[in-house]
């Protein structure tokens, strides 16, 4: 951690970055926040750690319209959003200077909660494979790394970062999961357990538009939901049907373009697993259309802007099942 | 390969020799006809009208115990052939035929023409391989002019008997060609032999024959060779030229002829 | 709606100006019948019809959604159809992930010249829709009278 | 409407409006000499409802359902199966079989196969 | 708040006799907005049109439903007269009760029922339509003709004439098409060659005129007025600019075993080739498939004796790309394979021909230098049979639907011709009927009958039945005189159907141009507009269209011409008002919708944006609503919703949807 202040502190000091895109210390250890530094003292504040899962990326887009360079610090699964972002033309990747950091998988503090380590006041920040210990106001507690890890890191893309300045910081492979697994299982289920399921868990969706602010693909300057284009400006829901309206036009219009960053459901209050839709879309475009990555590089043609003339017919759907 | 086998009653009879060869030559070329347990007579002739289901109850029966065998049906008599392929396609294709045939059945599952129906020539064209037929020729008919006659069971209507083109069919010719002799094309190979007419009209029956052979004769052919015992019957009566089952000629060509019988 | 009385679904057909528009144009004018529940809404093109569409359908009770365009190769604008089918074969896999009964949703291919086919494909997706029963996954329940 | 006409055309399956009396059937029938009423004259009896004349006819005992006529027909109309159905009316009569047991034995040979007594028992008794 | 008229036809009775249209009139106007409704017996004819004119001056629409037939029959029609009545034609919307409602239903409650929601979805949808205004685009003054037979000549010499420049692209190495092959034609019968050679020659010396023989089209793009194409000019391997035309390169080339396409196979030709000694241009290409030097590397032979060097064996197929306002398809026609039709004998005995074929025999320059003469020794014909409709008039899948419209007069013409120069052979004619409809064509038939002597039998044949000792038993009936015949002949000639060139599949995509089941290209009206096609600026000449003679094709084809002057003549073209457009407050500048665009509609520019307040440079999408055709593909890719198309809204859309599921 004290490699990237000092080297934050260089860059701002030499007046070759305006400000520092990082993490700042929350209120407790666990909520770590996305914050911009102006200052090398400001720098006091921030941390990286185990707790900072945050996807700095779509902070970018309003980095870009300000004066001078941005450093931002961006973990390799962050560049994948990054990229796609350029593609997009939403950032512009003259005005960042990116740090890429090393990952070592991120916590997931409803994990810890999970085993019985309660009012966590610290944590270390070892290697996967190992032990993590918890400081708390009992003393000292021992989880296993892996079981406190977030979802999305037991199926990581790879700790590669695909666009950078400088790197800073050692990653350790984290992937010991099929990334298709739970949608596979999903698509297995009768259909009445498939309704039931998501059924049970869009129910719980409160429209607090977490998963939508944090999206680095859901960067519409105005959403589709906000606006009176469809007739479909809401906030409260009148009826049911609409919160599976949304989460399906969301991850539509994310479709193809979606990294799988995995921080819709991440920052979810409701816990709802929402990258099940997005995956399901990934799920169909590397079996239909070839595997596809977006993000892996600047300005690829995502399969929802392309076609080929012998693709699959929709009845696909109905016929395998 | 086993597949279910339809002799016909008059296989049982008359033409024994169609069947044995039939069988023999099976034996020599590596696939089993496995007969029907129970099959009843086909009726000789397809009833063309839309009302008749009684009269397909027998081919349907055969049809639907070759599918529960999970096998294709295998005839050798072009009339059987051609009444259970299409009793077949009615009971795959026409809605009144398959519901009041399978409420006269009461099978456990209804029968929805799903058995494949093939003659023994098709076997021949389409599984064995011609190419590989002419392989196991141990004396080819080297330097015999025959003539396939076809007449109508085989061809017609083209659009369910699928067997081959109806106006210029070449598999006979090919099969021909495959035990080594030379096939002799000419027009009246697809023209009717007058069929069960023969029974009360024997002089129309007979002139027709007489076109048949004689146009075959015109092209130099030295003997006939058909599938269907009726046009064996017919021909015959016109006395030009010898005919022969086409088993009997694969058995020769195959060397199995001697011991058939 | 009351049980005794024969279920009469209510079926949305989007169908592109240029084939399948057509294609019900003839259809009507061959006096080829298929049932009075399907209700076309004519768009330019099968790439015009949005996910939200289909979805806003079924929102207000649709009990089916069709799509009909011009045959792959033979669009209008030449490619519409290519993005039309990559877009509804995805959202179909997703209804049909979120447990939607897969029957409700269709696309087909009907030239201009395809009347038969129109009037067929309708038939189908009807008597479909029909042994499927109401919409009651997707549509909402308290929003019916 | 004529019954019998209506019966013919529902047991053929045949429409005889879809005849344009070119006379493809006439041309390829090899009975055609044997015939009084000719294979293409079959559509336009039925079509004009002239059952008696057809059912009287003996061109019912002359056609061999070679099918010639309906493999070359350019407009599907399949008169072969007509005559078939114009016989099938007649047979079904009690008493207009034309083929009696008793007259069997003198027509048969020593070579005569089964398959032509089933044939022939098919196509002229009920 | 729009203030909405229904208009709701009867049709005569074609929508009255199943839909209550009084009683969609009273549902109309419970309909939010609707301030009038009436229905009409015939709203498309004037008195029916000026009832909505009057309307809009008494109550004061700003909107109007007509509830007709399919707005591919009348939308443009009540567009027009809305506007004539001073409403923008944008304002107006159809429902669809004819062809989508009364045509398909019996039942009339249930019939009503339909209309009213179609009147319904319609009145829904006219509350959110917006004045469009069409915009311009400009025409570009040359025009694209394919296929360089008698009716892509006849359509570039007319254009060319009127001042336009005209491209001819024809495939084969020479332009004449099929009126090429034909030794004669009716009913005058003037050698074909004579007439067509001086309208090849005129279209070749034309200044207008470029013709690019050995060439295909690859690729078109753009719309009407401005339509790029890509035209593939095959390698010849000989330079048409050296290429003196002496021959000598055909007589001495060793490989003479390639079937000759222009004698339809019956004899051979060389692998450097001019199809036909009037061939334009007078250039031979290399057959590279049966070229020895091609094929072994060895040879060279037209290279040595080739004079002006004008063979060169490293030419490469060249793509040049060009600019037009107007295309005209022209690719005419072949005649069927005769495959399944074995009871003719055609492929099993070398004499029995087709017509097209005969016409190549008759012929001084074809393969018998013009001796009617047995193809299989060589013989003079004493009996010749003709037998008529052979896969034309045919319901199965072995031949075609439709009359072939040329036949009955060509037979007539090959008959007479041998009966007047081979008194001695008898000719028979096997008909279903003769069709001759024509200026002088049935006289030209009856003299064939009167003053010839050909033997006209009405009736079909069954089968040709080849004999063993060479000649032909045709087996026919004589539908008159009640009798089978068996006739003795030496050779039989097929009046085989014709359809239209195969590759007909391709170059209607290319075109998006629509074609018929039999693969014919579809008109803009069947019958008002007979020479175009429905898409813009794509024009038809030609038996591409359908079966037609020589005359109705030069006729066809100067209709054709016509039209494309009538576009090429204006300067501008009004566009369809029906683009997309960007909402560029909503707009995210990500350029997906520019992806799917296949028009190129659609750039970026960087914009100061004025966002309530928030002022600020913003890289927004900007439609060319020149270009633009209106598909809407870039609607549905815009996750903001800033792409929408006018007339073809979101919430227009959503709003029909809405009233449908009501």
């Amino acid at each position: 951690m004290q490699r990237l202040i000092d080297r934050a502190k260089a860059l701002l000091e030499s007046g070759e970055v305006a400000r520092v895109l990082g993490w700042r210390k929350g209120e407790n250890v666990w909520d770590v926040e996305p914050a911009f530094f102006a200052s090398p003292e400001e720098l006091s504040d921030f941390v990286y750690n185990g707790f900072c899962g945050a996807n700095l990326s779509k902070y970018m887009i309003e980095a870009s319209k300000l004066e001078g360079k941005t450093l931002v610090f961006l973990k390799p699964c962050d560049t994948y959003s990054f990229n796609q972002l350029t593609t997009e033309h939403r950032v512009d990747r003259e005005t960042a200077y990116i740090v890429g950091v090393g990952c070592k998988g991120k916590l997931k503090i409803e994990n810890i909660d999970a085993k019985g380590i309660l009012d966590v006041q610290g944590a270390g920040y070892p290697d996967a494979s190992e032990i993590l210990t918890v400081k708390t106001l009992y003393g000292d507690k021992e989880v296993s790394y892996k079981d406190a890890m977030l979802e999305r890191c037991h199926v990581c893309k790879g700790k590669e970062h695909m666009v950078y300045d400088e790197l800073i910081g050692e990653s350790v492979d984290t992937c010991d999961g099929d990334r298709f697994a739970e949608v596979a299982k999903i698509e297995a289920m009768s259909p009445e357990e498939k309704f039931a399921y998501f059924q049970s868990e869009l129910s719980k969706c409160i429209r607090c538009n977490a998963c939508r602010n944090v999206c680095p693909a859901c960067s519409c300057r105005k959403c589709v939901f906000d606006s009176n284009k469809f007739d479909s400006a809401q906030k409260a829901n009148t009826i049911s049907f609409e919160e599976k309206m949304f989460h399906i036009i969301r991850a539509f219009h994310v479709a193809g373009r979606c990294t799988d960053c995995g921080e819709c459901s991440r920052v979810c209050p409701q816990g709802i697993p929402l990258h099940l839709f997005n995956r399901k879309f990934i799920k169909d475009i590397d079996s239909l259309y070839g595997t596809w990555q977006a993000g892996a590089e600047v300005d690829a043609r995502g399969p929802l802007t392309n076609f080929r003339t012998d693709d699959a017919e929709p009845s696909i759907v109905t016929k395998r099942g | 390969m086993t597949y279910s086998y339809y002799p016909g009653c008059t296989l049982r009879n008359k033409a024994k020799d169609l069947d044995m060869y039939a069988r023999a030559c099976a034996e020599a070329l590596g696939f089993t006809l496995e007969e029907l347990e129970q099959w009843q007579c086909c009726g000789g002739v397809y009833p063309l009208g839309s009302d008749e289901i009684a009269s397909k109850l027998p081919s349907v029966r055969a049809l639907d115990a070759a599918k529960q065998k999970g096998q294709d049906l295998v005839a050798v008599c072009s009339a059987c052939y051609h009444v259970l392929k299409r009793v077949n396609d009615d009971m795959a294709n026409v809605e009144d035929i398959q519901t009041r045939a399978n409420n006269y059945m009461q099978l456990e599952t209804p029968y929805k023409g799903e058995t494949k129906v093939l003659h023994f020539l098709e076997v021949l064209r389409d599984r064995v391989g011609f190419d590989e037929l002419k392989k196991k020729v141990v004396s080819p008919l080297t330097g015999r002019k025959i003539g396939a006659y076809y007449g109508c069971l085989l061809l017609r209507p083209s659009d369910v008997m699928a067997f081959d083109d109806p106006e210029d069919p070449t598999i006979l010719e090919d099969f021909i060609r495959a035990l080594g002799a030379t096939p002799v094309v000419y027009p009246y190979r697809n023209e009717c032999c007058g069929g069960y007419i023969s029974l009360k009209e024997k002089e129309l029956a007979t002139s027709m024959c007489d076109k048949i052979t004689d146009s075959a004769a015109g092209f130099e052919a030295e003997c006939l060779v058909t599938a269907c015992p009726l046009c064996k019957y017919n021909l015959n009566k016109s006395g030009k030229l010898p005919v022969v089952y086409f088993t009997e000629l694969l058995a020769e060509a195959l060397g199995v002829k001697e011991g058939a019988l | 709606m009351s049980m005794n009385t024969e279920f009469r679904p209510t079926i949305v057909a989007f169908c592109c100006n240029w084939c399948s528009y057509a294609g019900a144009d003839l259809a009507g004018s061959s006096r080829l019948a298929y049932p009075a529940d399907v209700k076309i809404i004519r768009v330019p093109c099968s790439c015009r019809v949005n996910p939200m569409f289909i979805l806003r359908a079924f929102e207000k009770g649709a009990d089916g959604v069709i799509l009909c365009g011009c045959h792959p190769g033979d669009c209008h604008y030449s490619t519409g159809n290519y993005y039309a089918r990559r877009r509804m074969t995805l959202l179909f896999s997703m209804l049909d992930y979120l447990g939607v009964e897969n029957g409700r949703t269709r696309v087909e291919w009907v030239s201009a010249a395809e009347g038969v086919k129109f009037s067929e494909t309708m038939n189908s997706f009807v008597e479909k829709i029909r042994s499927l029963g109401p919409n009651v996954r997707l549509g909402d329940l308290r929003c019916k009278d | 409407m004529n019954k019998q006409a209506e019966l013919i055309k529902e047991i053929s399956g045949v429409n005889p409006l879809k005849c344009m009396k070119c006379g493809k059937c006439s041309a390829s029938c090899p009975s055609y000499n044997e015939m009084d009423i000719k294979p293409h004259q079959f559509v336009s009896y039925v079509q004009n409802e002239d059952i008696e004349a057809l059912t009287a006819s003996k061109s019912l005992y002359k056609c061999l359902s070679c099918f010639a006529c309906v493999e070359r027909c350019p407009r599907g109309v399949k008169p072969g199966k007509l005559i078939d159905a114009a016989r099938q009316v007649v047979i079904r009569q009690r008493g207009q079989e034309y083929l009696s047991p008793d007259e069997v034995p003198e027509l048969l040979d020593e070579e005569t196969p089964q398959q032509l007594l089933m044939s022939a028992f098919r196509k002229y008794r009920r | 708040m729009q203030r909405i008229g229904v208009f709701v036809c009867h049709c005569g009775s074609n929508i009255a006799a199943t839909v209550d249209v009084k009683k969609v009139v009273e549902m109309a106007l419970k309909e939010q907005g609707v301030v009038h409704a009436e229905d009409y017996p015939y709203m498309c004819s004037e008195a029916g049109q000026s009832r909505i004119g009057e309307a809009i001056a008494q109550k004061g629409l700003t909107g109007i439903v007509v509830c007709s037939c399919s707005p591919r029959m009348h939308e443009a029609t009540f567009r027009k007269a809305a506007e004539r009545y001073g409403l923008n034609p944008y304002m107006v919307e159809i429902a669809n009760i004819r062809e989508h409602c009364s045509w398909i239903h019996k039942d009339m409650a249930e019939a009503t029922e339909k209309a009213t929601i179609l009147m319904r979805a319609a009145v829904a949808k006219v509350h959110l339509n917006a004045p469009l205004q069409a915009g311009e685009s400009m025409v570009t003054k040359r025009a694209l003709v394919i296929g360089g037979g008698i009716a892509g000549i006849q359509t570039a010499i007319d254009i060319a004439d009127a001042g336009y420049k005209v491209d001819i692209v024809e495939k084969t190495p020479s332009i004449g098409g099929r009126m090429s092959q034909l030794d004669k034609t009716f009913p005058t019968l003037d050698c074909s060659a004579c007439i067509l050679t001086p309208k090849m020659v005129e279209a070749a010396a034309h200044e207008n005129i470029t013709i690019h023989t050995y060439s295909e089209v690859e690729k078109v793009s753009g719309f009407v007025g401005n339509f790029t194409v890509d035209i593939r000019k095959k390698a010849r391997m000989v330079d048409i600019d050296k290429c003196t035309g002496c021959g000598v390169c055909q007589e001495k080339c060793p490989s003479k075993k390639t079937p000759n396409e222009f004698n339809r196979g019956l004899n051979n030709r060389s692998a450097i080739y001019t199809p036909f000694a009037q061939a334009i241009p007078n250039v031979p290409v290399i057959d590279t498939t049966a070229c020895i030097k091609f094929k072994t590397g060895k040879c060279g032979v037209c290279q040595k004796v080739c004079q002006a060097g004008a063979i060169d064996y490293t030419q490469q197929d060249e793509i040049i790309t060009e600019n037009y306002g107007a295309i005209v398809v022209a690719t005419g026609f072949d005649t069927i394979k005769l495959d399944k039709y074995g009871e003719y004998a055609y492929g099993q005995s070398k004499d029995v021909i087709t017509s097209l074929e005969l016409e190549r025999v008759m012929n001084a320059a074809g393969p018998t230098k013009g001796h009617l003469e047995r193809l299989s020794d060589g013989k003079a014909p004493k009996e010749i049979v003709f037998i008529q409709c052979v896969g034309s008039r045919c319901s199965d899948d072995r031949g075609k639907p439709y009359c072939s419209k040329i036949c009955c007069m060509y037979t007539a013409k090959h008959a007479m011709l041998i009966r007047d120069k081979y008194p001695d052979t008898n000719v028979t004619v096997f008909y279903i009927d003769v069709r001759t409809p024509g200026k002088n064509f049935d006289e030209f038939y009856r003299r064939a009958v009167e003053d010839y002597g050909v033997n006209y039998i009405k009736g079909q044949v069954g089968k040709v039945i080849p004999q063993a000792d060479g000649s032909l038993l045709v087996q026919g009936v004589d539908l008159l005189d009640q009798k089978q015949i068996l006739k003795k002949a030496d050779m039989v000639v097929l009046a085989t159907a014709i359809e239209p060139n195969p590759d007909v599949r391709k170059i209607a995509t290319m075109l998006t141009a629509s074609i018929d089941t039999n693969n014919f290209l579809t008109e803009a009206h069947p019958k008002l507009r007979p020479v175009e096609s429905p898409t813009a600026g794509v024009f038809l000449s030609g038996v591409r269209q359908g079966p037609k003679d020589i005359p109705e094709t030069v006729a066809q084809a100067g209709a054709a011409a016509v039209k494309v002057i009538g576009l090429l003549a204006k300067d501008k073209l009004k566009t369809n008002p029906c683009t997309a457009k960007s909402d560029e407050l909503l707009c995210n500048g990500c350029s997906q919708c520019a992806n799917v665009c296949p028009y190129g509609a659609i750039s970026y520019e960087t914009k100061l944006i004025n966002d309530h307040g928030i002022r600020e440079d913003r890289r927004v999408a900007v439609v060319n609503s020149a270009l633009c055709q209106g598909c809407g593909a870039c609607t549905v890719t815009c996750p903001s919703g800033a792409m929408d198309l006018q007339g073809f809204s979101n919430r227009q859309i959503l709003a029909e949807v809405d009233a449908i599921c009501r």
